[in-house]
């Protein structure tokens, strides 16, 4: 399984009925395409749709209608269009049951650091520290490592995104759970061994007993 | 509220002018006024918006153009240009959590002093702001945005400029109506008064003062 | 003329084409039906409709369109529903041009009292306080004494509506501006002397040499 | 979102509870809510409201039947009642101004830690509140209100619960519908979804929770 669909797989088994969701730009917006049959989640795009559907058949794109990167999208039944204060209303106000972001780093203090780069890469924050600090729940679904470095690391070197502890992070290697006590490992992926995990990662992790093994879709 | 040509209300704006420009990545952004502006060469502008889109594409005109020298923006990681001339000193760019900003051009708008988020509380957002404790929990004071102009974009508009919005192209459009000194928008289509119902109408005629004649 | 009628007719004729106009509940209403013809404004009530119209003829009354003294009204071509965070949004926002409000006092700092009478009436500032601070222009209208008790006085005794300034007052002896030098009289009623409004007046009043009287319609 | 039968929507509500309630004079008011909390007798509430109408109407038949025993609300001088509870010592009242009382329940549903307006500068509304100087300018800070139940009433709702909202009968409804833990809407009338285009919603259906039926 392509490293990036098996994480949108395992995030997936997060998602619980009729959530509302926000997926950020980039690995995040693939949950949308494998989500289980009958299960009904609402996605918020902070652009501002409530609903937000597949991107279109070609010739069916409407330019007022498109995701936080701007692509095209569609809108299912029942979809609201809502301004920015009212989106982000949702998202600061606890309406919001799920972001999954990308992170640059994650670390012991279950703190996310994913918006810039000093000197190298200032995209902005856009929206990720509203979601961040606002939603119900936040997972961060990123590559465990970054060209063999660790991302998941003691204290983060980069600018954080919030003071708030992320409540799980899944990678292609593992599923880990931020705690008051430090970084617990949780699960790790088919054919991964915890010292390939503890190998990659240059955080401390507490490693239970039994650490199952993601059970995901064939 | 007064119809106006594209080039006389681009006109009314001077050079060094702060301007509220409404969209997402450019959906929602009234081009033709981008064009105009690109167009007259109108330089030294304060843009305050949500990004910059890409270059050749809504604000990223005028980036491409050099007529913006400060941004107060949450992202701009789409435009590779302004981040080039941020890098090189040529143009101050100020950013703000996008939640954040919504709620600071609101409260220009609705004339609040500022509002309370905790959005920011230990990140370098924080530097320079006073921040006040409530019920043990900390939270950022950020303080209200207003522009000399909005430049903002509808769906329909009609003869006494009322306006609704289309899907995701809503966005800033509604929150900067009211949050600047003269209030300019381009609308897809103009119609009739009682086209757009009473509880349909998104931005009332009554805070928009020019709307651009269409071509 | 009758008294309130005079006021309204004077309060009409600091109204300019296009003005966004918001009367408050009492005799400030009575403005409304004495526009001359050809005057557009746009009257705002508070409860969330911008264009409100008179009220409808017998049997077309809408019961989820009112005042904000919850009577019935019609609504103008154009006109448009806003909730009550938008409503309040134009009145702080300074979008308001002119709001008519009645008054209890009016002192020599110009400060307006009109929401309490401790110990006996206490109906609340509804969307008094709002309105006197964010208004451009505060026009009040009310008669000038309460059987015989002067309302123009040196200071407020009662629970003050706002520190702003207001910028008119208009009675059926008077219109009076409040400045920073003082409550200056600008124009007597017809048929009333400078005398009278002093007589009726305990607050002091900055005469000019001429005072001239109000110009009304026949 | 769930569709539920009146007496068991008013079931969820515990003695002591705490509301918010749309409506402006009664208008907007969901009055089959209003009429069945005083069936059930349910006591000892706390109401946020902007007032309480008349007696026999809206949030009056509330007050009428001694259901509340703490209000939020910008204006009582409509309902003699009230302000005989009031000054009986029998009722506990706050009054709010009501765009103030409006950004603050926006505030509570928003996430917003409170929101600093010049409303109420000098006045006895400024008594115990933290006031902070912004440019040589006064404000309050006012805190956001929240709630345990939301009773909204809507014009149409559709089968997701997304609500649209009839001219003045909008007010605080929109408001309120994101500022409590449970939100129960009654509507004049219930649509198949895609009824209320995506433009014309002003409540999603995700933040409400209960749906009454239709009788």
């Amino acid at each position: 399984m392509d490293q990036r669909i098996l994480i949108a797989t395992r995030v997936v088994q997060e998602l619980q009925p009729g959530n509302l969701v926000n997926l950020g730009i980039g690995l995040p917006t693939l949950v949308a395409n494998h989500l289980p049959p009958g299960l009904e989640v609402y996605f918020q795009s902070e652009n501002g749709i409530i609903g937000m559907g597949p991107v279109p058949e070609e010739g069916m794109e409407e330019p007022d209608l498109t995701d936080a990167g701007g692509g095209y999208v569609s809108a299912l039944p029942g979809a609201t269009s809502i301004d920015s204060a009212m989106s982000f209303g949702l998202i600061r106000g606890g309406h919001l049951d799920v972001t999954v972001l990308g992170g640059l780093q994650v670390d012991e203090a279950g703190h996310l650091a994913n918006w810039m780069v000093p000197g190298k890469m200032v995209p902005g924050m856009g929206g990720a520290m509203d979601l961040v600090c606002g939603a119900r729940r936040v997972i961060v679904a990123m590559t465990h490592t970054a060209r063999g470095t660790p991302k998941i690391v003691p204290e983060c070197t980069l600018p954080l995104t919030s003071v708030r502890r992320v409540d799980l992070v899944v990678t292609e290697l593992a599923v880990i759970e931020p705690t008051e006590q430090g970084l617990v490992l949780k699960e790790i992926a088919p054919n991964v061994t915890v010292d390939e995990v503890l190998a990659n990662t240059s955080a401390r992790l507490l490693v239970p007993d039994q650490v199952p093994t993601m059970q995901l879709p064939g | 509220m007064k119809g106006i040509r594209l080039e006389a209300a681009v006109d009314l704006i001077p050079e060094g002018a702060s301007l509220m420009i409404g969209g997402f990545m450019a959906v929602g952004t009234p081009e033709r006024l981008m064009d105009e502006l690109v167009r007259q060469h109108r330089g030294g502008l304060t843009v305050i918006a949500n990004d910059t889109a890409r270059p050749g594409v809504g604000i990223g005109k005028l980036i491409d153009a050099r007529l913006v020298r400060r941004l107060i923006v949450s992202h701009i990681g789409t435009n590779p240009e302004t981040q080039r001339q941020m890098l090189a000193d040529e143009l101050e760019v100020e950013l703000v959590p996008q939640g954040t900003l919504a709620e600071r051009v609101r409260a220009g708008g609705f004339g609040l002093g500022g509002v309370l988020t905790a959005t920011g509380i230990g990140t370098s957002v924080e530097h320079g702001k006073q921040s006040l404790e409530i019920d043990g929990r900390r939270f950022l004071v950020e303080l209200p945005l207003r522009a000399d102009f909005a430049l903002i974009r509808g769906k329909r508009c009609d003869h006494k400029g009322n306006l609704d919005y289309s899907l995701t192209a809503r966005n800033f459009n509604p929150l900067m109506a009211l949050a600047a000194d003269t209030v300019i928008a381009e609308a897809a289509s103009i119609v009739p008064v009682g086209v757009i119902p009473p509880d349909e109408v998104s931005t009332p005629g009554v805070v928009v003062d020019y709307v651009v004649q269409r071509n």
